[in-house]
């Protein structure tokens, strides 16, 4: 007996150091050459950090930005676009609105080729238009397709040939609208999601197949890179893609590889990591890395906002007065959050669009800072000092946590008394939604759409985190939507933020810029475009 | 059976099972009869001996007619009532009367109590004494035992062996109990202590009219303390017989070899011994028929098969072996005077 | 000296105990032949132990051997490395000891453990070890040695283990065996055969037995020369049918009469009062004045010799006129 | 007169308690420290959530002794104050523990049976499961605040008490003086509360030292893991939370050393008062 | 052997889903559906979550899911990630592994660095080597293993720069050993050291224990030399208390090990568990919670076995 006991232990070590050995892979490919040091590299290897995982490689399934980032280098999108907003051509060479605002062509490049070299064509867009408003599809994104004719609101359609894309040519397809629509909602709202899929492996005649496909797990598109291999959750290994019809990247491999926050500056400075795609540098560490020697630090004027956020449903009423809302805005030194806590990497917000968003109001008469007027306001309007207000913030965000303790300074001065709780982002959420808060910090500010921040405002959306019941800022919002000349569009946007400034259903706090950074040995990366999460990275250039 | 006047208490068929359940490792449950179908009894003003070698169920037994171990069954009597049939309240009231004394002086005392306390419990649990009535009680049993009074306040640890044995002995007198069980009371102490403590329990057995169950492996201290002795083998009482009847013609062949195998402190005296093969059997395995059969030098062919039961050899000397079947006189009333 | 065997003089061990250093033993003498058997007996803490585990320098840390020589084979033990100790110790001294159920290692099977012995000192390889190991046990009466020398000590009985012991402790012939208290823990049954074992092996290997007890039945049974020891040192010494015919020291006439005998009966037994008194604080003079019914005036002042008449020596004031003759037996 | 008998006792253990140096000096450590926490906040300048302008992640000065932290507020105050919830939580969860484990405990040992079996499986579940993955788990189910945590650590320290007492009373148990006093006639009661409870307060009280600093640690580690106390709130975990980002580990040490060293000298202290406990009580374990 | 086995497994069943109902229950307790977390994406429709809560069945009573999990999990499913939408247990035998072999380096360092100091401070009692490895293994068992962690990470990452800051491999040198070893090194040695004290004074113990045995006198006594006696009978005797610690320890290092993955950013298990519970990934949560459970009670009877190998006086039959 003890002999077969003996057996079973040594089988079950040896099974153990496989499973960790299974861990760390199972072949030594090849031994490091050369004078590697510590962090030695290997020519032809970028690497790129992000801060969180891109969850999945199905684009269409993804939950945050981070997946973005990855689908970018994998597949191909029709146009790309600049930090400024203005659109760029990518797989469609140039594009042409109809009169009636009611379909638009594009022209797409001719010598694009999948990664398994069959050639894309304007059947691989039609089919991911089909599939991806067909309910047998999960598709997180499915509203922006719901321009489209034949959809619903909700972006679904029942009958996929309805779908308003078609082919004209092998280079050449069409979309078609339910209604007029404006060349830039299209181009910003509808084409930043559609990441074009190969029809050739996709298309069983089943869509409900699409999901469950092992397509996903090492998909084939038309990007700058192809996919090689993943450590699900921790890093992803991609190859230049040598056919890519912009031209072959400049080195062979991109390593996407998620790294806290925490370790981003270290990882840059000892040289694991090229470049910082997704996440910001901490603003702790950020006079390291501008210091740094052979590191390219860059401040991008990012384009999501901070607000703060007032209960007004009708059981609480301390804040329905316009006055006490507009209080608290001149209040708050946000100008104090913006240099202090982001050391000036950043922006005071006036409304959900920065001075630098296109459709940006500049003759709004935004409040200013004034704690006297304030408190006066607050009197007039009868405001309760004697209470003590929640304030609510959710966990993560470490300026915003931060900058909780500034406004509570700020209103404290005024005379208002706040308590400050901090909550994981689902109990926040089931407490917003409930209404047992009476302040909250959150952010948003996805895309550069002007109505983006319309969602916030909308009654009986479950983001209408104000509570509010008074659609009357959504509506603004809406209208602007629904016009297709341009000047009329700015006049609707303009009134929309006018209106924000004046009844604060939010306050509006700050835009924090992104601080990105890559190594001195790329070159030509435009890191003011990854806000949009468009990387050109068959465009980054290596020194050897 | 009427109880015999002369007897204080009388154990009859008294049986104790234990059964192990050895956790994962067994999957039988295997019975262990420490104490196997006794029958005793125990006289007024006598001092019984109760011995056997570890392991026989001497103790079980002992502790089994304090009900500090629930025996599997059988009956007690004690002034006319079976002890084991007691509700709870009145076992408590039985153990006034019924005291035991144990082995290890040095643990069957609590550790953080004074001497004081430790006497002195009993009375108060018995309501027998309050304030200075029951120091002056406690006072009174130290100097009974021979301990100065001034040790009411001390703890046991500040202690000899043998000035513990006599606490533990004061505690079990506070009660005024009519019968000790005493479990080993001097296995543990040194041959010179053991001679003071041996000489104490006699002092106090006559002054105060006690009776005394002695357990012992010690066949000299019996001898010497005892008036009768059972002698217990593997659960059972093999031979039990006056003091003088068993030391002078011990009949069943264990006790010959018990008797023989006791080093004797004389040098000259080179008498004969009998010495036992092999060892004790395992009491969850114990052998069929006579349990003794396997040891024994005497067997004949059905000690492997018949157990034999508990005969009169004479008068008050009964033995349980298949030697004495023809020789024994059959008595009608087999077990009154055990 | 030669004849000796092993010679003890003047050995003083002393213990770092809680309150301060105790002398354990303090000052015994004795000597054993080759063949003869020789008991020390005394109560619990009288240094019996003591001296028997300072013979072999197994003391445990805090104990140390103060003065004194122990000559083994001429050898002065005391003053020998650590490394020829361990060459003595199972090979020339073996011991047994009083616990066979703790004595063993309970995670090796007997066989292991008995030819550790034989392989480290007779350097037989694991054939040749395992056979000797059987006939040792062969030796010691145990039933199918082939098989018990697989199994472990704990499926063994309690005498069992004690002649594994005796096996373990014969195994590599050795001229002296130390037996602390061999039968102190076994049912009479057992002890009569282990006595008998002893007194066997000792009549057919002529090895000289040093016997530590406390029980004077078997020091009757065994002996052929006792030592009396009380509080750390001899008190008396003599062959053995003299001490139980003719006891000198008060100690052991006290001891011999509270020992309750099958021969006779008596009411009460002769006591010896008191208790023995703590090694912290111990009595000036002679050491058991205090308990002593015959103590004069300078028993407690002084501390009497061990005076010596016909190789009878006993420690005690009673007899300090042996030396010019005159015999003053006590009562 | 019987009075004095104990105290005597107590002298006795206080003697020997003193003996061990390491020991009488982490307990003076954890008074100070307990006085510190206790007494100091009245008299601070800066309260735990007050931001000064003008500290902005400043080093260690004059007005702010151990220098301010990213949002301006002073480092020492928030270690006082931190001090003060880590103390808390890891008495208060402590105490929970011992209310719930030593009833269970001593009812298991004390009935046997049905009891025992569940009871001890229970506890055993507990035991054998990482309790970080578990606290973690509740917290973040139930919310990450001071109550949960030590509510939290406290109930899931349960079955170390009760397996300490329930081994414990079993070997009393098995002890002959409680036959002795069931033998005189004592009830269940008297001998839980007067032969087996004495006999058991030694091991028990040993436990409880070393489970202040295992909650201690726990807390720190929970809100190190930001699922902890949760900001503004001050614990040392969550002060060492920020410190995960490499400038403020390489340039601003004071503030992340403070509460680091305050945890680590606090843990050794009561650690070492522990151990000098475990000499001065058990007399099994001591040595020399 | 085998029977015995076989029973432990059968008796570890009850507590196994006790374990799994009483975890399923208190998450269902839990504020805020998972999925309401996809509202920090305004680009995440509502009607798109709704849907995806329908499909993933958190609308049916809570019995239903749970009979659904317990189902899928008994053909080896545990659900997909709701944040990574990857299968749970691919995700946990990744965190597994590295855990795993962070958690055993861990053990074996303990040893290597405990056994010495153990067994050197028993032999000499109170002597300046014991007193050394007794302060040692008070300040080992006291340090709060993320303040070690950041101490060395400091020393050792910041100012040396001797060693990586985080991770398991380099970037592109995933097959590198020695870079595996470098990651390693950090975790390892603070995962151990709590374990190190605690093992010191075990050890320290557990064989003064052992050499107040009889039968440590009775190798001695037959002529042993001294470091026979310490390595074959002392320390094979000490060890079995050691090896049944051991034996509860490494279980409880596969979620012990939270806080020193958090600190070294080990892909392991409590880094996934750290990431998953931020993100109500209750399917993960749940995984690694009913995982760690299996180990418990699977370590629980592997020690057992050990014990039994250890001490021959135990028989399992």
């Amino acid at each position: 007996m003890n002999k077969k006991v003996k057996v079973f232990f040594l089988v079950l070590l040896i099974a153990v150091f496989s499973l960790a050995g299974c861990s760390s892979n199972q072949e030594v490919k090849q031994e490091p050459t050369k004078n590697q040091g510590a962090h030695g590299k290997k020519d032809g290897v970028v690497t790129m950090a992000i801060i969180s995982t891109w969850d999945t490689l199905n684009i269409y399934n993804t939950s945050g930005n981070y997946g973005n980032a990855v689908a970018d280098q994998l597949f191909e999108r029709l146009v790309y676009r600049d930090h400024d907003g203005k659109i760029l051509p990518r797989l469609a060479q140039n594009w042409e609105m109809a009169a009636d605002h009611k379909s638009m062509t594009f022209n797409l490049a001719n010598n694009v080729l999948w990664h398994d070299g069959e050639k894309l064509t304007a059947e691989d867009i039609v089919f991911t238009s089909q599939a991806m408003t067909s309910p047998k599809v999960d598709n997180y994104y499915r509203s922006a397709f719901n321009v489209l004719a034949g959809t619903n609101g909700d972006g679904v359609a029942q009958d996929p040939k309805s779908v308003g894309a078609e082919a004209v040519d092998n280079d050449t397809v069409r979309f078609t609208f339910k209604e007029p629509k404006d060349p830039d909602t299209i181009l910003n709202a509808f084409l930043s999601f559609l990441f074009v899929l190969p029809k050739h492996i996709l298309d069983t005649g089943d869509y409900a197949s699409i999901n469950k496909s092992d397509f996903w797990k090492a998909p084939i598109g038309a990007g700058p890179f192809k996919y090689v291999k993943d450590t699900a959750g921790e890093s992803l290994e991609l190859e230049a893609f040598t056919d890519y019809y912009q031209g072959s990247p400049d080195f062979k491999t991109l390593v996407v590889r998620v790294v806290p926050a925490a370790n981003l500056t270290a990882g840059l400075m000892n040289g694991d990591i090229d470049l910082v795609a997704m996440g910001s540098i901490p603003l702790s560490d950020w006079k390291t890395v501008k210091n740094a020697d052979g590191i390219e630090a860059v401040s991008v004027e990012d384009y999501s906002y901070q607000y703060m956020t007032f209960n007004l449903s009708k059981e609480n009423d301390s804040f329905q007065d316009v006055k006490v809302r507009t209080a608290f805005d001149k209040a708050i030194n946000k100008k104090l959050l913006v240099d202090k806590l982001m050391l000036g990497e950043g922006s005071v917000a006036v409304g959900p669009m920065p001075t630098y968003h296109p459709y940006y109001n500049d003759k709004l008469k935004a409040n200013k800072y004034n704690p006297k007027e304030a408190k006066k306001l607050l009197e007039e309007a009868g405001f309760d000092f004697n209470k003590e207000y929640l304030m609510i913030v959710p966990k993560g965000n470490q300026v915003r946590e931060q900058s909780a303790l500034l406004i509570q300074q700020d209103l404290a001065a005024i005379g208002v008394k706040t308590k400050i709780e901090t909550y994981d982002f689902a109990t926040l959420l089931s407490m917003l939604k409930d209404g047992k808060f009476d302040l909250g910090l959150l952010g948003g500010g996805s895309n550069i759409d002007p109505g983006e921040s319309s969602v916030i405002l909308k009654p009986g959306d479950s983001r209408n985190y104000s509570l509010l019941t008074d659609s009357k800022w959504y509506d603004l919002a809406a209208k602007g939507a629904s016009l297709t000349n341009l000047d009329d569009r700015k006049k609707a946007y303009d009134e929309y933020q006018q209106a924000l400034v004046e009844d604060q259903p939010y306050i509006w706090l700050y835009h924090q810029n992104s601080l990105w950074a890559h190594s001195k040995r790329l070159s030509n990366v435009p890191m003011n475009d990854f806000v949009w999460f468009n990387f050109a990275s068959w465009k980054w250039k290596v020194s050897k | 059976m009427a109880l015999n006047a002369q007897n204080l208490l009388e154990v009859k068929d008294l049986k104790k099972y234990y059964t192990i359940k050895s956790g994962m490792r067994d999957k039988n449950k295997r019975v262990v009869k420490a104490v196997d179908g006794v029958d005793i009894s125990i006289r007024k003003g006598e001092i019984l001996g109760l011995v056997g070698e570890s392991g026989c169920g001497k103790s079980t037994l002992g502790r089994s007619i304090l009900r500090l171990i629930e025996p599997t069954s059988g009956s007690i009597i004690y002034k006319g009532s079976d002890i084991l049939s007691f509700k709870k309240k009145d076992v408590r009231m039985m153990r006034k009367d019924l005291q035991i004394i144990f082995q290890d002086p040095g643990a069957s005392l609590n550790p953080r109590m004074t001497i004081g306390e430790i006497i002195g419990a009993p009375l108060e649990i018995f309501g027998l004494a309050k304030g200075k009535e029951k120091e002056d009680r406690i006072l009174e049993l130290l100097q009974l035992v021979g301990l100065n009074g001034d040790y009411v306040n001390r703890f046991p640890h500040e202690f000899s062996g043998g000035q513990k044995q006599r606490i533990a002995i004061a505690r079990a007198l506070a009660v005024n109990p009519k019968i000790i069980i005493c479990d080993e009371p001097v296995s543990a102490l040194d041959v010179s202590v053991q001679a003071q403590v041996l000489n104490l329990m006699k002092e106090l057995k006559q002054k105060l009219d006690l009776t005394y169950l002695f357990i012992s492996h010690d066949l000299s201290v019996v001898h010497h303390l005892c008036d009768r002795v059972a002698v217990m083998y593997l659960g059972k009482i093999v031979e039990i017989a006056d003091k003088d009847q068993l030391y002078r013609n011990p009949s069943h062949p264990y006790t010959k070899a018990l008797l023989s195998a006791i080093p004797n402190p004389d040098p000259e005296s080179k008498s004969q011994r009998i010495i036992l093969e092999g060892d004790v059997p395992n009491p969850a395995d114990p052998p069929s028929g006579c349990t003794f059969h396997k040891r024994c030098a005497y067997r004949l062919e059905k000690c492997s098969s018949e157990a034999p039961c508990l005969k009169r050899l004479e008068k008050s000397h009964f033995v349980s072996c298949h030697l004495y079947d023809n020789e024994s006189k059959q008595v009608e009333d087999n077990n009154s005077n055990l | 000296m030669d004849e000796y065997l092993l010679e003890v003089r003047g050995l003083k061990t002393h213990f770092l105990g809680n309150k301060g250093e105790i002398a354990a033993v303090d000052g015994v003498d004795f000597a054993v032949k080759k063949g003869e058997t020789l008991c020390i007996v005394g109560e619990s803490g009288c240094g019996k132990s003591v001296t028997s585990m300072s013979i072999l320098k197994l003391l445990p840390p805090e104990g140390k051997i103060v003065e004194g020589n122990i000559f083994f084979k001429g050898n002065d033990l005391v003053k020998m490395s650590e490394s020829n100790m361990t060459a003595i110790r199972g090979n020339e001294i073996s011991m047994i000891f009083q616990e066979p159920m703790t004595s063993l290692n309970p995670v090796y099977t007997v066989g292991k453990q008995i030819g550790e012995a034989i392989r480290l000192h007779q350097h037989l390889d694991k054939k040749q070890t395992r056979e000797k190991v059987i006939e040792m046990l062969k030796l010691v009466g145990i039933p199918a040695p082939e098989k018990r020398v697989d199994e472990y000590p704990h499926e063994l009985s309690g005498g069992m283990r004690q002649r594994v012991m005796i096996a373990m402790a014969l195994s590599c012939n050795p001229e002296l065996l130390i037996a602390d208290e061999p039968t102190t823990a076994l049912d009479v049954t057992i002890q009569a055969q282990i006595l008998e074992l002893l007194k066997e092996i000792k009549n057919r290997l002529n090895t000289s037995i040093i016997m530590i007890t406390h029980d004077l039945g078997v020091v009757a049974e065994v002996a052929d020369y006792v030592l009396v020891m009380y509080a750390g040192e001899v008190v008396e010494y003599c062959d053995v049918k003299t001490l139980y015919k003719k006891p000198l020291h008060p100690y052991t006439q006290g001891l011999l009469n509270s020992l309750p005998k099958i021969e006779e009966t008596k009411e009460m037994l002769n006591i010896i009062e008191g208790t023995v008194p703590s090694l912290y604080d111990m009595p000036s003079g002679c050491k058991f004045w205090p308990r002593c019914p015959y103590a004069q005036d300078v028993c407690k002042k002084e501390r009497p010799k061990l005076y010596e008449k016909d190789n009878h020596k006993v420690k005690c004031f009673l007899y300090r006129d042996f030396e010019k003759g005159e015999i003053n037996y006590g009562a | 007169m019987n009075n004095n008998r104990k105290k005597s006792m107590f002298i006795n253990f206080i003697k020997r308690f003193c003996k061990n140096k390491l020991a009488v000096a982490g307990f003076i450590v954890l008074v100070l420290i307990s006085l510190l926490v206790i007494i100091l906040p009245p008299f601070l300048t800066y309260s735990e959530s007050e931001i000064d302008p003008l500290a902005f992640s400043s080093p260690p000065s004059s007005t702010h002794l151990l220098g301010g932290d990213d949002v301006g507020r002073d480092v020492f105050s928030r270690l006082v104050y931190g001090g003060r919830v880590s103390l808390f939580v890891g008495l208060l969860s402590t105490f929970i523990s011992v209310l719930i484990g030593i009833p269970l405990g001593i009812i298991a040992a004390f009935y046997r049976g049905i009891f025992e079996s569940i009871i001890m499986r229970l506890s055993d579940v507990f035991l054998s499961f990482p309790s970080i993955i578990l606290i973690l788990f509740l917290v973040s189910i139930f919310g990450p605040s001071i109550i949960t945590v030590t509510v939290v650590i406290g109930v899931l320290g349960w079955p170390l008490f009760a397996r300490l007492i329930f081994g414990t009373v079993l070997s009393i148990r098995e002890k002959d003086y409680i036959e002795g006093a069931v033998a005189i006639g004592e009830t269940v009661r008297s001998i839980i509360f007067k032969y087996i409870l004495p006999n058991a307060i030694a091991p028990i009280l040993i436990q409880i030292t070393f489970r202040i600093a295992a909650a201690i640690v726990l807390e720190s580690s929970l809100s190190f893991l930001g699922m902890g106390v949760q900001p503004p709130a001050a614990s040392w975990g969550n002060m060492l939370y920020n410190a995960q980002s490499i400038t403020i580990l390489t340039d601003k040490p004071w503030m992340w050393l403070p509460p680091g060293i305050a945890l680590l000298v606090t843990i050794l202290s009561i650690n070492f008062v522990g151990n000098g406990l475990r000499d001065a009580l058990d007399p099994k374990t001591k040595i020399s | 052997m085998k029977r015995y086995i076989s029973r432990r497994i059968l008796v570890s069943i009850p507590t196994f889903f006790g374990i799994t109902i009483l975890v399923f229950l208190v998450s269902s307790l839990a504020s805020g559906s998972p999925l309401e977390l996809l509202l920090s994406n305004q680009n995440i429709s509502e009607a798109e979550i709704k849907r995806q809560s329908i499909k993933l069945g958190l609308d049916q009573p809570l019995y239903i899911q749970y009979f659904k999990w317990m189902g899928n999990m008994l053909t080896g499913n545990l659900g997909e990630s709701y944040r990574t939408m990857q299968p749970v247990m691919d995700m946990i035998i990744n965190g597994l592994g590295a855990t795993f072999l962070l958690a055993i380096t861990a053990v074996i360092l303990a040893c290597l660095i405990s056994l010495p100091f153990g067994i050197q401070s028993a032999r000499y009692q109170n002597k300046a080597w014991d007193n050394i490895s007794s302060v040692f293994s008070f300040f080992a068992t006291s340090t709060p293993s993320f303040f070690l962690g950041l101490v060395f990470l400091y020393f050792f990452s910041v100012k040396l720069k001797i060693l990586p800051i985080g991770g398991m491999n380099d970037i592109g040198q995933e097959n590198n050993v020695l870079s595996l070893l470098k990651h390693l090194i950090m975790p390892a040695i603070i995962l151990s050291f709590q374990m190190v004290g605690t093992l010191i004074q075990f050890i320290r113990s557990s064989m003064l224990e052992v050499m107040k045995e009889d039968y440590v006198r009775t190798a001695r006594a037959k002529g042993l030399k001294e470091r026979v006696v310490i390595i074959k009978h002392v320390l094979r005797n000490s060890l079995i208390p050691v090896v049944t610690y051991l034996g509860m320890e490494i279980p409880l290092l596969l979620g012990g090990a939270v806080v020193t993955e958090q600190v070294f950013s080990w892909p392991g298990l409590g880094l996934l568990m750290i990431k998953s519970i931020a993100a109500r990934d209750y399917p993960v949560v749940l995984g690694i919670t009913v995982l760690v459970a299996v180990a418990v009670l699977v370590f629980n009877i592997i020690t057992d076995l050990i014990y039994g190998l250890l001490d021959p006086r135990i028989r399992y039959d």
